[in-house]
């Protein structure tokens, strides 16, 4: 239970213990902690190993920006790879692992990497692996996968559970630093409605790491006292743990909310919000960036302000005897407050006053330094400060580009910033304290008055403003050993220096080719100074150079937070049929077709397969009566004084003079001339039909129609309701459909003569309630459609089966009507697939050319009106007891098998039991002229191989006698 | 100088010191026979081919930012030759021909990876599809392979087979398809090119094309005029821009479509596998990230970047067919311009205007026929005449009607 | 005639659905009438006119609605109104066309929807999770009533009074919509 | 994206369906045009890299199509119409 290397202060609770897992062995920390600080308090220096060479490496920074110290969280399918320890809130019972080691953590058998080092230098491997051949896929690719990639996913389906949602705001403030925190207070004060986020778990920023006061309280002090207030106002919204991750159009902004109370499965683990606001401040601060040195990798060598937050934050003491170095203020500044809580630092390197740290040792840790070529001084911690990078990114993502400001050497944010987007503090390249908080507190002023809020802001908080001078310094000079710039993925000064000599001397080349800034730390401490050192390399300036473009995620993003709760079987949503109910109490079988879930067939005792079923429901109904519920297809409802005008232009075929009480099948040709969807229009009165689109279809025809009436002829008046879901349809087929209904139709004369094929009334069925009768036929049998108030949609396949007992009725789902559909010769998806004309499908005849028929004009393209295209065949195999294939490719036999003598496909099969053999659909060149001719039917890729006769598609009834009997 | 093992073992021992210059950085000359109007992919390709198979040599390629900073800077690195339709698919079977030959051909490993590509299926009539497909792909001498259910468990036991809203019934598997580091690309070709002596100019914006009397003589650029016998434009993402210097209207909508990238993890990715019942495709590249992505944002763009609602799609998608990736972090999200056509297939031709030869319209289709295209555009080049299994990438395809729409989605290009 | 007897039964889609979550409740109103009105090009006067004689309510503005007390009219598109009202029976349609006669097109809507009350103290932070529209009070009061989606569904949202609504949205999906609206509850409860 | 619709005020983009070029109301006279002007209205495209003129349809919201005007290099949206009034400006009637 000891924590050797914890001192006192900081903002952790010490009278609460919490226990962790490290690898194999139990250590404690306290409320407060990061998983980070509570390693350095057990004296664990060693956390983990690098990319490529496999170094060691220990904690370098104590935020996100972290390369070294990512762990692998959570055990068995809970866990996660890859996650910075320095941005885990320690929580008791927590299990970490360190990653990217084969063997212990101490004695990586891969860090024989390292000694390889000089032969795998930026881009190495586009040079080699080449010879012989076969050897890339079987022998190098495999050996350079293995050795990829730090942590692993377990494989396993993620157990935990996500939700998005979205919040409005007039004022979003990104970052709770001091900037932040008097922006928001600014803001909700003059009564705006604010949203205030940040990553971390505590608010205040830096001020939580800083010995700074702000209005004579300790920085964090205040921090508290602010928050507190905000929190008291009902206008404002306090988002701690929650990570600004992306800037998007038009004031939008995407976020993560961490959970870390969530139990597993039971609530989300992580909220990704989308966030609309007018205005948003981005108070993200800056970010410490390092010096490239000799072995500046080692454990223990750490951020200059990471130490302090060590330090004055968490209690902790990054070593027992430490040295700093640095360019600017903030690296004696950190000397001071470490003296200052009784540390030993043992030397201060100011490359200002021409010292220089040129060399270091210790394998697993740090043990000590060289100054100036000559001194070697012995320290366990070496804290480097090549001052701060302003975390610009989010200014970035609508690609700004951030501009160089030489006096602070940092990239602010350019004047191009996102809309509605202001930048202050840190972030801003405002560098002190007493000017950070001001900018924050005029920000958020200006934002809420802008918006029309002029309540009072308050006063400025007030705090010294002492400024921090810097004078550049990015790297060691040469020929003293490598010196990283990118830790995580082992990029060095010689691989940029290398990779500019090679030619890469953009800056998106010199990423691209040493991967630099592509580790999961997206260079956030590496980019800058290895764009310097490119430059340098150029003889440009760091200005010229620019830098690479930030995108989003600012930091990463869970898969599974954005997929939400969208996962298994809630991807989509399901839609039910009205006799949904009935026909899962009556044996049936559903299938996904689209969001519906569709009866595929209604299983008999006795019957081994789904083919007995179907095969019995089309006996049945094509000897007697079956129904089927068609609610599915696409319904609207047309009404208006210039309804008939408007079919008559939508559809390919003529419509003015559809009388009332009549239905017709239409056909709709895309612009572009080739056919798209067909179904049947009902006329009920003068001004009102009811139109039927496929069910593929039903959204793209009712969009495609409110396009026609609103944008093509805007005066006409007709208007449409999608009544899809209103109506619980069925189809009633089979010579005794006529006698069936007799029995449910309320005083309707259904003889031939008083309701011949294709007509339709309004009824009422089972004594008054109110249905639509059409006569229209999908079978080719005698057949009705009949409609009722979805409501009644059990209720009513349950009566019509009821009253089909004494004829035997039985229900039929999707197969047996797909099955009679290719018996009959009426085609479907499978040939009204987008790519076929009218003429094609045989219907061409439906193409009126006395109109302006939508698609008309284009279809009379040579390709697609040629006499020798595609022709809708029918197909029966030579040998009777074969099986035909959806798929294979027709040839005239003894043809070569390419795509040359390609004359076609088959589009459907099926087993058609009138027939007792099996047939199809196809679509063949000069098929028309094909009937009694033999064609191959070739299916390589499921090794099937028939000769089949070529006949009419209508297989059964081709005057179709029965659907008018 | 020949890159070899031999050649990484010197440098090493020397320090790396003596690697030389992947190309030159030349002037451009006032003349040339060919000036090839972007430095992306198919453009560096084009004159490769132009260079090494048609000896075509006085050559300059303009780039107006940095050598592959087209598409191919910025794609999901997928390759493949699993199309339908007779005018795609011996075109992009060719190209996996040349991939396979790439790395010994300009002697840069571009690390193409045949892991190969599973299409899932969800439904009969997709299956049938399928089924239609892969038979053409046989046909035209592609390999293909039909997985039922059980074959793609075998292959992919993470994916989803118990929960799944759209349950998984089988797939179309090309076993020859793969990825290839998309950046290395570029280059090969860039230094191939370079070293058979094409100019590769960069920071070179062309700024009009010059048309006297229907023929097209060279082109105004940011470095001065530049003239040519022949000006082959290859600019995806800025076609109908380009295009417009000479006065073209193209059937090209340009629109966004997003890319993603999570950490490197440990291979957990066998090959490329797309989603049949929504948009998402994934595969792992060599340093374990997960490379995804889905559809179009939908809206015209050139802003290179897309939206949210779109990532949120993406990664439903990702997630209903294999949950295990649910706690991989998306690490950097990115958008590319496709130049969509009317019927979702390219154009390699010449235009009305003598001298002017148009490359473009792939839509999100454009890595992987890098290759093909530039074989096929140096052919057009140097023979003004299209190559056979080109022939039906043409202009004027929605006049007469021969459309290459493998979606059967017509004329609206989000829609392909 | 039929000479079969035989009742047809109206099945509530989500069979009368009355729970608690928390302290927050969600309710199916199986019987809510909901019919859609087209304007007739042209024929907006006639058509408030007959409005105000038959329902004493005109016609509302976009965004908003006008409740009578016994009939709430809602401005769904611009040449289109919504009519919710009680009733129950396949017939709501045909009491509203006698009274427009000629001066709208009457479509009827209910059985096209399933409509869920609800209601409770954590209503407006479970439908933050599936709702894009802003609904503080000031943004969307009682009254103010939209269409738009949530987790991939069409929904309409009327605003009752404080943390109450009235949603619908098509009824074949009804489960999909009540898994929505219900699991945003549990996330924000932890019940 | 958010669109600002005329009557509903703003709202988030993925509640619409795009389609395209507002030239696609120009639709001619399919009786009287010719071959090429067909052609031409159903496949080219200025493409603008600046301000565009595009078609929306909000599915999931009141169905009415508008015209948006939007910056395809910014995605910054200038201005927002009714389609219905649009086409009425440009002459389409019955």
């Amino acid at each position: 239970m000891s924590q050797k290397m914890r001192i006192d202060g900081g903002l952790i609770d010490r009278d609460t213990t919490l226990k962790f897992r490290w690898n194999d062995r139990w250590l404690t920390g306290h409320p407060g902690d990061t998983l980070a600080s509570a390693l350095l308090a057990n004296g664990e220096k060693l956390v983990g190993r690098s990319f490529k060479y496999h170094r060691p490496r220990g904690i370098f920074s104590a935020g996100p920006e972290e390369p070294n110290a990512l762990v692998e969280l959570g055990r068995g399918a809970a866990r996660t790879p890859n996650i910075a320890a320095t941005t885990i809130e320690l929580q008791d019972r927590l299990y970490a692992k360190s990653q990217n080691h084969r063997g212990p953590l101490a004695f990586d058998l891969l860090s024989v990497n390292d000694l390889l080092a000089p032969f795998l230098g930026a881009g190495f491997y586009y040079k080699t692996f080449m010879w012989p051949k076969a050897f890339w896929e079987k022998l190098y690719e495999p050996f350079i996968r293995s050795a990829a990639g730090l942590g692993a996913l377990s494989g396993k389906a993620d157990p935990d559970i996500y939700d998005h949602g979205f919040l409005h705001a007039d004022l979003l403030v990104i970052g709770a630093g001091p900037a932040g925190l008097s922006a928001a207070l600014a803001a909700g004060r003059a009564g705006a409605r604010v949203i205030l986020a940040d990553e971390d778990f505590r608010f205040g920023g830096r001020l939580n790491s800083e010995t700074y006061e702000v209005d004579n309280a300790s920085g964090s002090d205040w921090a508290t006292e602010v928050a507190a207030e905000l929190s008291s106002m009902p206008s404002v919204r306090l988002m701690p743990r929650t990570a600004v991750f992306g800037t998007y159009d038009h004031g939008i902004y995407g976020a993560l909310e961490r959970k870390p109370d969530a139990g597993v499965g039971e609530t989300p683990r992580y909220v990704q919000w989308r966030i609309y606001t007018k205005r948003a401040i981005l108070a993200a601060g800056a970010t410490e960036r390092s010096i490239a040195f000799p072995n500046n990798d080692r454990p223990g060598v750490m951020l200059a302000g990471a130490a302090r937050a060590y330090v004055n934050r968490y209690g902790v003491a990054p070593g027992k005897r430490m040295a700093v170095f640095t360019n600017n203020d903030d690296g004696l500044r950190t000397a001071q407050d470490l003296r200052s809580r009784g540390l030993s630092i043992v030397t201060v390197v100011d490359t200002r006053a021409g010292d220089q740290v040129t060399g270091t040792s210790g394998r697993q840790g740090l043990r000590s330094i060289v100054v100036n070529d000559t001194q070697e001084v012995e320290v366990d911690c070496l804290a480097v400060s090549g001052g701060w990078s302003p975390t610009v990114h989010l200014t970035c993502h609508h690609r700004g580009r951030p501009v160089w400001r030489e006096d602070i050497a940092a990239f602010v944010p350019g004047p191009d910033l996102p809309p509605g987007m202001t930048v202050t503090g840190a972030a801003n390249g405002t560098l002190s304290l007493g000017s950070i908080l001001h900018e924050g507190h005029s920000a958020g002023m200006t934002a809420a008055a802008e918006l029309g809020f002029t309540g009072s802001a308050g006063s400025v908080p007030t705090a010294s403003d002492e400024e921090v001078k810097i004078t550049p310094f990015w790297h060691v000079g040469e020929a003293k050993g490598r010196a990283w710039v990118d830790l995580q993925n082992d990029v060095t000064v010689k691989d940029i220096k290398q990779s500019q000599q090679e030619g890469f001397e953009s800056v998106e080349h010199l990423k691209r080719y040493t991967t630099l800034g592509m580790a999961t730390d997206q260079g956030k401490t590496s980019n800058v100074p290895g764009l310097a050192i490119l430059a340098d390399a150029r003889g440009a300036t760091i200005a010229e150079t620019g830098t690479t473009i930030f995108r989003p995620p600012y930091s990463a993003v869970p898969i599974g937070a954005f997929a939400g709760r969208s996962r298994g079987k809630h991807f989509r949503p399901t839609r039910l049929t009205p006799s949904h109910e009935w026909s899962a109490a009556n044996g049936a079988d559903f299938v996904e077709v689209g969001q519906w879930m569709r009866a595929q067939w209604y299983k008999r005792p006795g019957e081994a397969g789904w083919r007995d079923s179907v095969d019995r429901e089309v006996r049945m109904t094509r000897g007697s009566v079956g129904v089927c519920d068609v609610s599915t297809l696409g319904k609207i409802d047309i009404q208006g004084r210039d309804a008939a005008e408007f079919l008559n232009r939508v559809y390919s075929n003529p419509f003015l003079k559809l009388p009332v009480g009549k239905v017709r099948y239409g056909l709709m040709l895309r612009e572009d001339g080739f056919a798209y969807d067909d179904g049947t229009t009902a006329r009920l009165s003068e001004t009102h039909y009811v139109m039927t689109t496929t069910t593929a279809n039903a959204e793209l025809v009712f969009r495609n129609l409110e396009f026609a009436r609103q944008c093509l002829w805007p005066d006409l008046d007709v208007h449409l309701i999608s009544t899809t879901d209103a109506w619980a349809q069925f189809a009633v087929a089979g010579p005794k459909s006529r006698a069936l209904l007799s029995r449910v139709v309320d005083g309707l004369d259904l003889s031939n003569d008083a309701f011949p094929f294709m007509a339709c009334a309004e009824c009422t069925v089972f004594g008054g309630t109110p249905a639509r009768l059409f006569r229209i036929s999908f079978s080719g049998e005698l057949a009705y459609e009949i409609a009722v108030s979805a409501r009644y949609g059990d209720s009513m396949m349950d009566g019509l089966i009821t009253a089909g007992q004494p004829f035997d009725a039985v229900p039929y789902g999707l197969e047996a009507l797909g099955v009679m559909r290719v018996e009959k010769g009426h085609v479907a998806g499978a040939e009204l697939n987008g790519q076929t004309t009218a003429q094609m499908l045989g219907l061409g005849s439906m193409v009126s050319k006395k109109k302006d028929v939508m698609g008309g004009k284009l279809a009379e393209r040579p390709e697609l009106a040629r006499a020798d295209g595609l022709r809708l065949v029918g197909l029966r195999p030579v040998d009777r007891t074969a099986s035909l294939r959806a798929g294979a490719h027709m040839f005239e036999p003894g043809a070569p098998e390419d795509m040359a003598h390609d004359l076609g496909w088959v589009t459907s099969v099926a087993y058609s039991p009138e027939l007792s053999h099996m047939i199809g659909l196809g679509l063949v060149k000069e098929g028309a002229a094909r009937h009694g001719s033999t064609m191959r039917a070739f299916s390589p890729i499921t090794e099937e191989d028939v000769m089949v006769e070529i006949c009419s598609p209508h297989h059964i009834d081709p005057q179709g006698d029965r659907q008018r009997g | 100088m020949r890159y070899s093992a031999f050649q990484i073992l010197r440098e090493g021992l020397t320090g790396n010191k003596r690697w030389p210059r992947m190309w030159r950085t030349p002037d451009p000359k006032t003349e040339y026979d060919v000036v090839i109007v972007g430095g992306g992919g198919h453009g560096l390709s084009t004159a490769f081919y132009l260079a090494k198979e048609f000896g075509v040599t006085n050559v300059a390629v303009l780039e107006k930012g940095w050598l592959g900073s087209g598409n191919i800077g910025r794609n999901t690195t997928i390759i493949r030759s699993n199309y339908l339709l007779e005018g795609n698919q011996p075109f992009y079977e060719l190209s996996m021909k040349l991939w396979e030959g790439l790395e010994q051909d300009f002697n840069y490993n571009a690390m193409v990876s045949q892991r190969g590509i599973l299409n899932l299926c969800h439904s009969d009539a997709q299956r049938d599809q399928y089924i239609r497909r892969g038979n053409a792909m046989r046909l035209s001498g592609a390999d293909a392979i039909w997985l039922d259910q059980k074959g793609v468990r075998e292959m992919c036991p993470f994916l989803d087979f118990e929960n799944a809203r759209f349950p998984i019934q089988g797939g179309l598997w090309q076993p020859r398809a793969g990825t290839a580091r998309h950046d290395a690309v570029a280059w090969g070709y860039a230094r191939g090119a370079d070293q058979r002596g094409v100019d590769l100019i960069q920071n070179c914006e062309v700024t009009g094309i010059d048309v006297s009397g229907g023929t097209c003589t060279g082109v105004q650029t940011t470095r001065g005029v530049i003239r040519a016998k022949k000006v082959a434009v290859a600019v995806a993402g800025s076609s109908s821009r380009v295009m417009a210097m000479a006065g073209m209207r193209l059937p090209i909508e340009s629109h966004v479509l997003q890319a993603f990238v999570s950490e490197g993890l440990k291979p957990v990715i066998p090959g490329v596998i797309t989603f049949g019942a929504g948009h998402f495709y994934i595969s792992q590249s060599d340093k374990g990230g997960l490379v995804f992505g889905g559809d179009i944002d939908g809206y015209n763009s050139y802003a290179q970047r897309g939206n949210l609602p779109v990532v949120q799609d993406v990664c439903e998608g990702g997630m209903a067919i294999m949950p295990m990736i649910g706690r991989a972090r998306l690490l950097r999200n990115w958008g590319g311009i496709m130049d969509m056509s009317m019927d979702g297939s390219p154009f390699i031709d010449k235009t009305h205007i003598d001298g002017l030869y148009f490359n473009g319209g792939w839509c999100y289709g454009g890595f992987k026929a890098t290759p093909a295209s530039g074989f096929c555009f140096a052919h057009m080049l140097a023979t003004d005449r299209p190559h056979d299994v080109a022939q039906h990438m043409r202009l004027d395809r929605f006049m007469t009607g021969a459309v290459i729409d493998e979606r059967g989605a017509g004329a609206q290009p989000n829609l392909h | 005639m039929a000479e079969l007897d035989f009742k047809l039964d109206a099945a509530p889609t989500l069979g009368g659905l009355d729970r608690v979550i928390g302290a927050n409740r969600l309710v199916e109103c199986a019987d809510m009438a909901l019919v859609s009105i087209a304007i007739p090009l042209g024929g907006d006067t006639e058509l408030s006119a007959a409005l105000s004689r038959a329902w004493q309510i005109g016609v509302p503005s976009p965004t908003r609605s006008n409740d009578s007390g016994s009939i709430r009219a809602i401005r769904s598109a611009p040449d289109q109104l919504l009519l919710l009202f009680p009733h129950s029976g396949p017939d709501a349609a045909e009491t509203v066309a006698t009274q427009l006669g000629d001066t709208g097109y009457v479509t009827d809507q209910t059985d096209g929807n399933v409509f869920l009350e609800i209601s409770g103290p954590q209503t407006a932070e479970a439908m933050e999770r599936i709702c894009p529209i802003d609904l503080a009070p000031e943004a969307f009061p009682p009254g103010a009533s939209a269409r738009t989606m949530m987790e991939h569904l069409g929904v309409w949202i009327l605003c009752l009074g404080p943390q109450s609504f009235l949603l619908w949205s098509p009824r074949s999906s009804a489960r999909s919509f009540l898994h929505a609206i219900e699991t945003s509850y549990h996330h924000v409860t932890g019940q | 994206m958010i669109i600002n619709h005329p009557l509903l005020g703003p709202r988030d983009a993925a509640e619409f369906v795009y389609k395209g070029d507002v030239s696609l109301i120009d639709r001619p006279d399919g009786m009287a045009a010719s071959l090429e002007e067909m052609h031409d209205f159903v496949h080219l495209r200025d493409n603008p890299a600046g301000a565009h003129r595009e078609l929306w349809y909000h599915a999931y919201g009141d169905r009415s199509w508008l015209v948006v005007t939007r910056d395809t290099t910014t995605h910054e949206i200038t201005k927002v119409e009714l389609a219905r009034d649009v086409a009425r400006g440009r002459g389409r009637s019955r």
